[in-house]
């Protein structure tokens, strides 16, 4: 005899996981606008590389910053960035995979489509180095760089989810109702993909995030005195040996963030299909 | 909390592993040859085509020589030239050479390629990057096989020092076409192979004409990332670090007897470059308010954890004609406060901070940031490769304050250049340093030395930090490096294995 | 001693009921019929036979296989039994087969499976078990892949698959419902003769009543886990002594009483409608080759009228349907709606689309899933220039004019069933009164009973409204109980048209022919005497 | 088949001739003169002028651009402007690393994600199951960079087992060299795993509802062997998509790794020479990477037609 599961739907726990992750760091953030333990461009060299203590609770860095502030405006600074940079993907590449997939077979829908292949087909970070080498690093560029991989997500999916629901029948109909192509897009199919495209935006957004340090930490991201958590990494690498937590802290402040935007991402997924929940 | 305190542990155990580990490395060392690290790769192999200092690193001495050479001290000595002798009216320089110099290829070394190297260097379509050596000199005879008259243009007291320069190094006209990628010179180490982008390799040279070195091969690394230079001393792959990019990690090395670390000055004035054209700073209140607002001590602190000397004009500190100006710069705030008002500035200045990859400009960068915060100017920070920092700053002159080390030795002529970046254009500074390269008599050098450091202190031309010192990292058993650093270079002739 | 004996089977799937105490048996040799309307259990009966039950199931009761109880059996015991004792087929041909894994490795591996035979030998008979189901069993005919196949071929090999080591009871899951009239006669043939050539049992699930007539010798009525009648067929068939027989048995016969009035004014006429669509290319510099999907097709509908479509699947019925809709640009041939021609080409308007509507088959694709009933119903107004003041009033005049209540209009598609949804969707067709619904298998996913109830409903709407529907179906039996005039299509051409009961009576194209004999009937002698009046 | 192939491969050529009109626009765009950087602050404007004309930076784009493709069509990518030697040459010996690099931290990669994802999907919902998708949601939200930093100082400063970087060479042994590697692979891979092992997991789950696995059973087949014989190789489908992607993304993507344990791969020869301006060198192997991508993306392509015989037709 096989046990009786109950047939309650459950709330997966990777949601409450993640939701509790990313609301934390988003609050750590957004209190950093108006509350820091202490101000993030003040150095005091004589007290640096310090172990969390009273006075400072993760400790100072090299330059005797104070961590916690710096993690503080720091992930604000990273959510800004990958925000922005799925901002750009999702503003150009949702338009995009939508056309295409309103024309599908067309020339256009070609066009984008390899238009996009080649895209892939560049290797990210070189380009993210040549455009910070030609228009000079900063956290526009930064945006940039990261944006411009992710507007060929965006439409990819985007157009596969439309051209399945193209499919449908009340698409059909909606067109013997003479609704125009764009006007059902965005009626009918925006609607109906958006669960999708918020999956796909957290993951890309925690990808941005990553990527974000990344850059930053050769040197290419958010420009100081403004801290950024791969800054943090860069700065304060040669001393991963002899003061650990200077790197372990922004480090693992970086994994738990993409950690709970992923298990964002999953349990959304698990809550809006529950096709894959079943099978996940 | 408690759980970042345990991570402190780590660092203990490694440092204990570390000792134990070091005595058996030490042994399994094949004791011939030396594995020399380097931030920086050339990006090829003459130094009369290129002003890497990267280039002078690897082969200066080693590989190449010239008519004279720069020894640790700064002094310059004799070397292909055994000696010299120099006219009443000091055009006149007759060079006399060693006699039985080859090159590693086998060719006699002779007055002939004195001749072709320097005229190669001043020539109308030369590349050399520090062709200004060259300009006062008139012509090049080969008198002889050994001997080479050189005719100047000028007196030039300083003749002698220029040729010491790497850039004036002595190559063969049959060879010239390889120097970039295989170079040929006369030096006690010829070139082997070079792995690009991670070494290049020596081997000694037989039949060296000078005294035998002791090490049979040596190897230029290549390591750009601090962290990455770290890992490789500490784990052995490196024996000697001499321009150690990661001073912060330097406490570990000093703590561990495997390792000497080696601190030593270097002719890098390093200074916070200001733009004299630039708006609110063609004012010298501001540039004395920005003087006074710079803690030199918290950016040596901070940015090189302790290692360089605070400097108050653009002069090496070691150099004996040095003028101790810190006194006239020294840290007040309030000092510059007060001067930020007298110039309209009360509510504050923005400025524009560019800065080139050396974490000193990097780390300092953000140090200085902070100080002048405090006084009420703001800086707007910008990283910038070198390819950018030359393009806007260098030669654009696109900038407010900068943060470089002038390496170059006694450069401070460049002040009286008023097309150079920080755009210093001031009349007597130029008589000044006219009446200096027409002068030889020490004395008078030397008083003229004097008054044009203090010249520019007066004019607060820029922010003058620190002296930038050579820390360098080597294996407790390995002798013979520079400590100092008066010329960008590793010179092996000494070296050798205790 | 039967061949398979369920006592008091009962299966509950999370906490849920499934099936309530079943008891049947089937003897050796017998085709067992086990018929029921969607959710009935069947289908688990017969998983629960293999021992193939979802996770999470419970059952209680015994399935016994010549007295040896299957739900008993560790999973090691049940494994050797399926494919040897037990086999089965599936309903879906197309999904059923490894696509990666060439056919005859597949019936193979049903010897391999149980170490029967050494891989040479399995390969041999895999050849023979594929030739006796009508394949060919060469090299050629083992190494094909299940997409070089068609369904019925596909079935076949699922069929060889079963009976590859001679089981003593084949289960066939509605094992021609996804396949064409034509095809499902000769699969049905098939295993008639397996059964009689092997000497096997068969236990055949399904929902076609006129199936279970032709093959069984026994049947069980399902109906909500429960079996409400059984024994010989032709007792069943003609006492229907249980009232949910009764109701199946009619709901399958029903014609609906039609009395719309036809005029003589065709709404709808199509003149040499042509439609091709591009190939891929051979190699990249050939020219595109195309495919004739409808071809030179002229026909009128007259207000009033139903005219019936009939064809088996890609004979372009769908294209034609679509043709008609303009959600595809016309290439050749005129159209004209409402009096109005309109060239190859040219679009229809607002104004014309008007007139016309549609509903399509899947009640569950039809809406937005995230619009209410209201919204979706309303979504026609598009198509006049404003939408009327009184749009409300009119969503619930149509919904209560299609059987639903007014306040069905707050709730979401996914709150009704599918003959209810199916509802929803002729509401929305009806609301801008249109003179023509294009039906496109409008009926074709429901249950008899409740189809019987949208046909019935279609009927009282077009007396009401006076509509002309072009019924477009693959069901002869559905044409024939709806439509005025049938049209017969065939690769892209109408090969036969008429009205319908000529067509029917007295089919003249030999492709005709052959799908009406193809397509199973209840014979006479198996309906009860009250029956075969009231049909007629 | 052939119809297919030449298909591709066309596609493949005509989308190489677009990246590197592409390539070679941007880089053009960006700013800073090799010959300046080259020779420093002191360089007089004649000595620039010179250079400038040595390196060919002088005349028309389209002009320049014709001269590059018709170099690369000859195998000549031209000589790096810093290095003065042939770039070819110099893409060659990184190669050397960096694919031997990519191809190990792609093996670990697979090894690794496999049975992992295997396990999981066969576990589903058991404690193991929710424990590794655990991990791998921990794998791939860790920089791959930091996670590097970490290994080195544990494995290689620490506890000494392995080497802190460098690569040695291929001259001295098999040995040497895999063991200079594995830390940089393990970096590289261990994300890339995370990633390879959930899709290996909803993939082999995906196989696990379809229709043939029922038919699988019917037949006699246990769970375990329906997955292994009939799911595995539809499941496969996906995974090879994902770990093509993965390649190319090895290949280019290790510069920041490059860095760490200082070895002088592609990535690392790229990244310095855009610091130094040496464009000719970027630009080609910014087309070989591109070249790379291309090529392994045909190549799953025509992979699909071995696993999925649906495909083969076209």
């Amino acid at each position: 005899m096989m046990p009786v599961r109950s047939r309650r739907r459950q709330i997966p726990l990777a949601l409450v996981l993640g939701l509790a992750l990313t609301s934390l760091f988003v609050v750590l953030a957004l209190v950093s606008f108006i509350w820091t333990p202490y101000d993030v461009t003040k150095l005091d060299v004589a007290n640096r590389m310090q172990l969390p203590s009273a006075a400072h609770w993760l400790g100072t860095d090299n330059i005797g910053r104070d961590i916690l502030a710096m993690i503080m405006v720091g992930t604000r600074t990273s959510i800004a960035v990958a925000l922005v940079a799925v901002g750009v993907g999702v503003g150009l590449g949702l338009p995009l995979g939508l056309l295409a997939a309103s024309r599908h077979g067309s020339l256009l829908d070609e066009a984008i489509m390899r238009s996009n292949d080649l895209v892939f087909a560049f290797p990210s970070l070189v380009i993210a180095i040549l455009i910070t080498a030609a228009f000079g690093p900063s956290a526009f560029n930064a945006i940039l760089a990261i944006g411009i991989f992710n507007i060929p997500v965006f439409a990819r999916l985007s157009r596969s989810a439309a051209l399945s629901l193209w499919q449908l029948d009340y698409l059909r109909f909606a067109q013997t109702a003479g609704k125009g192509v764009a006007r059902i897009s965005l009626e009918h199919i925006l609607p109906n993909i958006l669960n999708i495209l918020i999956v796909q935006m957290t993951i890309q957004f925690s990808l941005g995030i990553l990527a974000e340090s990344g850059l930053s930490y050769i040197g290419l991201g958010v420009q100081p005195p403004t801290p950024s958590l791969g800054r943090m990494l860069a700065d304060n690498r040669t001393l991963t040996a002899l003061a650990p937590h200077l790197t372990l802290i922004p480090g693992m402040a970086i994994v738990l963030i993409v950690l709970g935007l992923n298990l964002l991402g999953d349990g959304l997924r698990d809550l809006t299909d529950p096709k894959l929940a079943r099978q996940r | 909390m408690r759980r970042i305190f345990a991570l402190q542990f780590p660092t203990r155990t490694l440092a204990a592993s570390l000792m134990l580990a070091g005595a058996s490395l030490g042994m399994a060392q094949a004791q011939t040859s030396a594995t020399i690290g380097m931030q920086l790769e050339p990006p090829h192999l003459d130094p009369t085509a290129g002003a890497a200092a990267a280039i002078d690193e690897v082969v200066y001495a080693n590989v190449f020589e010239g008519l004279t050479r720069y020894r640790s001290d700064g002094s310059v000595a004799p070397a292909l030239a055994e000696s010299w002798d120099i006219s009443d009216d000091g055009l006149t320089y007759t060079f006399h050479l060693h006699a039985g110099v080859t090159f590693h290829d086998g060719s006699a070394l002779n007055a002939e390629d004195v001749k072709f190297s320097l005229d190669r260097a001043r020539a109308e379509d030369s590349t050399n990057a520090q062709k200004a050596l060259f300009a006062g000199i008139e012509a090049v005879e080969a008198v002889d096989d050994t001997t080479v008259k050189v005719t100047l243009s000028a007196p030039d007291g300083a003749f002698v020092t220029k040729m010491a320069w790497g850039d004036a190094v002595i190559l063969a006209p049959e060879s010239v076409e390889q120097a970039a990628t295989a170079p040929v010179g006369s030096g006690p180490f010829k070139f082997d192979r070079w792995v690009r982008g991670d070494r290049v390799e020596l081997v000694r040279n037989p039949d060296y004409w000078g005294d035998a070195v002791a090490l049979e091969s040596a190897t230029f690394k290549f390591i750009s990332d601090p962290n990455a230079a770290f890992a490789a001393v500490m784990a052995g792959d490196i024996d000697a670090f001499p321009g150690y990019p990661a001073p912060e990690t330097l406490a570990a090395f000093e703590a561990d007897p495997r390792f000497d670390v080696v601190v030593g000055s270097t002719e890098g004035e390093t200074i916070l470059s200001t733009n004299n054209k630039a708006e609110a700073l063609s004012d010298v209140r501001v540039r004395e308010a920005i003087a006074h607002a710079i803690n030199r001590q918290e950016i040596i602190d901070g940015a090189m954890f302790g290692f360089g000397t605070p400097i108050g004009t653009h002069f090496a500190p070691h150099n004996p004609d040095y003028v101790d100006l810190t006194g006239q710069s020294n840290y007040d705030p309030e000092r510059s406060k007060e001067l930020l008002k007298a110039a309209g500035y009360e509510n504050g200045l923005t400025l524009t901070l560019k800065l080139p990859p050396p974490s000193y400009a990097r780390r300092g960068g953000e140090i200085v940031a902070a100080q002048l915060r405090a006084v009420g100017i703001e800086t707007e920070i910008s990283n910038l490769e070198w390819a950018q920092w030359l393009e806007q700053v260098f030669r654009g002159k696109d900038f407010d304050l900068t943060i470089v080390s002038h390496t170059e030795p006694m450069d401070i002529n460049i002040y009286a250049r008023p097309g150079y970046y920080f755009q210093y254009d001031k009349a007597e500074f130029q008589d000044l340093m006219k009446a200096l390269d027409v002068e030889a008599d020490p004395a008078k050098r030397s008083a003229l030395l004097k008054q044009a450091q203090k010249m520019i202190a007066d004019d607060y031309v820029n922010g003058y930090l620190f002296q930038l010192a050579r820390a360098g990292v080597v294996n407790a058993k390995l002798k013979g490096l520079w400590q100092n650093a008066p010329t960008q270079a590793n010179d092996l002739t000494a070296v050798h294995w205790q | 001693m039967s061949l398979l004996d369920f006592q008091g089977l009962e299966v509950a799937i999370r906490g849920q009921t499934i099936l309530r105490p079943l008891n049947f048996q089937i003897q050796p040799g017998e085709i067992y019929g086990l018929v029921g309307e969607s959710g009935s259990g069947k289908s688990m009966t017969a998983l629960a036979a293999m021992g193939l039950l979802p996770n999470g199931s419970q059952t209680r009761g015994k399935i016994e296989l010549e007295g040896q109880d299957l739900l008993a059996l560790p999973e090691r015991r049940m494994r050797n039994l399926r494919g040897k004792a037990l086999g089965m087929i599936f309903q879906e041909p197309m999904t059923a087969l490894n696509p990666v894994q060439p056919v005859g490795q597949q019936v193979a591996e049903t010897l391999l499976v149980h170490g029967v035979s050494s891989k040479r030998e399995a390969m041999d008979r895999a050849g023979d078990r594929l030739e006796r189901v009508g394949l060919a069993g060469d090299k050629t005919g083992l190494a094909r892949f299940p997409h070089e196949l068609s369904g019925g071929q596909r079935q076949r090999v699922c069929i060889a698959m079963a009976i590859a080591l001679r089981p003593k009871l084949l289960i066939a899951d509605e094992p021609t419902t996804a396949l064409d009239v034509s095809t499902q006669a000769q699969i049905l043939e098939l295993l008639k003769e397996l059964v009689e050539d092997e000497g096997m049992a068969l236990m055949l699930i399904t929902h076609d009543l006129a199936v279970v007539a032709q093959m069984a010798q026994r049947v069980a009525v399902m109906n909500q886990g429960e079996i409400v009648e059984q024994g010989r067929t032709e007792d069943v068939f003609c006492q229907q002594s249980h009232p949910y027989t009764r109701r199946l048995f009619a709901a399958s016969t029903h014609k609906p009483a039609r009395a719309a009035k036809v005029e003589e004014r065709p709404v709808l006429a199509v003149e040499g409608l042509s439609h091709a669509y591009p190939k891929t290319r051979p190699h990249p510099f050939a020219p595109r080759p195309s495919f004739q999907a409808v071809d030179a097709i002229s026909f009128q509908l007259r207000q009033g009228e139903s005219l019936g479509l009939v064809g088996e699947s890609g004979c372009g019925k769908s294209t034609l349907s679509r043709l008609i809709l303009g959600l595809e640009p016309r290439q050749q041939g005129n159209l004209s709606l409402d009096d109005q021609s309109l060239a190859p080409g040219e679009a229809l308007g607002r104004r014309l689309r008007r007139s016309l509507q549609v509903v399509f088959q899947d009640p569950a694709g039809s809406f937005n899933p995230r619009h209410r009933v209201e919204r979706i119903v309303a979504e026609p107004f598009h198509l006049l220039d404003k939408r009327p003041s009184d749009w409300r009033a009119r969503v619930e005049k149509a919904l209560l004019a299609v059987g639903l209540s007014a306040e069905d209009r707050h709730k979401f598609p996914h709150e009704f069933s599918g003959g209810q949804r199916q509802r929803i969707a002729i509401a929305r067709a009806l609301i801008i009164r249109p003179k023509i619904i294009v039906l496109d298998e409008a009926v074709s996913a429901l249950d008899v009973s409740i189809r019987a109830t949208i046909l019935d409903l279609l009927a009282d709407l077009q007396r009401e409204y006076g509509l002309a529907y072009l019924f477009i179906s693959h069901d002869l039996s559905v044409v024939e109980a709806i439509a005025d005039r049938v049209m017969v299509m065939r690769a892209g051409q109408i090969v036969e048209h008429g009205p319908t009961a000529d067509v029917m009576g007295n089919p003249q194209h030999p492709y005709t022919r052959a799908l009406l004999a193809a397509v199973p009937r209840i014979p006479d002698h198996l309906r009860p005497p009250a029956q075969t009046e009231q049909s007629s | 088949m052939l119809a297919f192939l030449t298909a591709r491969l066309l596609t493949m050529i005509a989308s190489l001739l677009v990246a590197s009109l592409v390539i070679f626009i941007m880089l053009d765009l960006v700013p800073g003169d090799p010959a300046s950087l080259m020779l420093g602050l002191n360089a007089t404007p004649e000595a620039l002028a010179a250079l400038r004309e040595q390196l060919g930076l002088d005349g028309p784009w389209p002009q320049r651009y014709l001269a590059w493709i018709a170099g690369l069509l000859r195998g000549d990518f031209g000589l790096s402007y810093t290095y003065r030697v042939p770039v070819s040459g110099l893409i060659i010996e990184r190669l050397a690393i960096s694919l031997p690099l990519a191809l190990y931290a792609l093996g670990l990669t697979v090894v690794i994600a496999f049975p992992v994802g295997m396990i999981a999907a066969a576990t589903r919902r058991s404690w193991g199951d929710v424990s590794i998708m655990g991990l791998t949601q921990l794998g791939i939200a860790m920089p791959n960079f930091w996670f590097a930093i970490q290994l080195q100082v544990l494995f290689a400063l620490v506890l000494r087992w392995l080497p802190a970087g460098s690569f040695p060479g291929w001259q001295d042994g098999l040995w040497p060299a895999l063991t200079a590697l594995t830390l940089p692979a393990i970096a590289l891979a261990l994300p890339q795993a995370s990633i390879l092992a959930r899709v290996m997991r909803s993939s082999v789950l995906e196989t696990l509802h379809q229709d043939y696995m029922r038919s699988a059973r019917a037949k006699g087949l246990s769970a375990a062997g329906a997955l292994v014989k009939h799911g595995l190789r539809n499941a496969l489908i996906p995974v090879l998509t994902i770990l093509g992607l993965q390649f190319a993304f090895l290949l280019a993507g290790a510069i920041i790794i490059e860095n760490v344990f200082y070895l002088s791969g592609l990535g690392n020869l790229v990244f310095k020479a855009i610091s130094q301006r040496d464009l000719i060198v970027v630009r080609s192997c910014v087309m070989v990477l591109v070249f790379a991508v291309i090529a392994v993306n045909t190549l799953v392509d025509l992979t699909y037609g071995l696993v999925d015989p649906r495909l083969r037709k076209h």
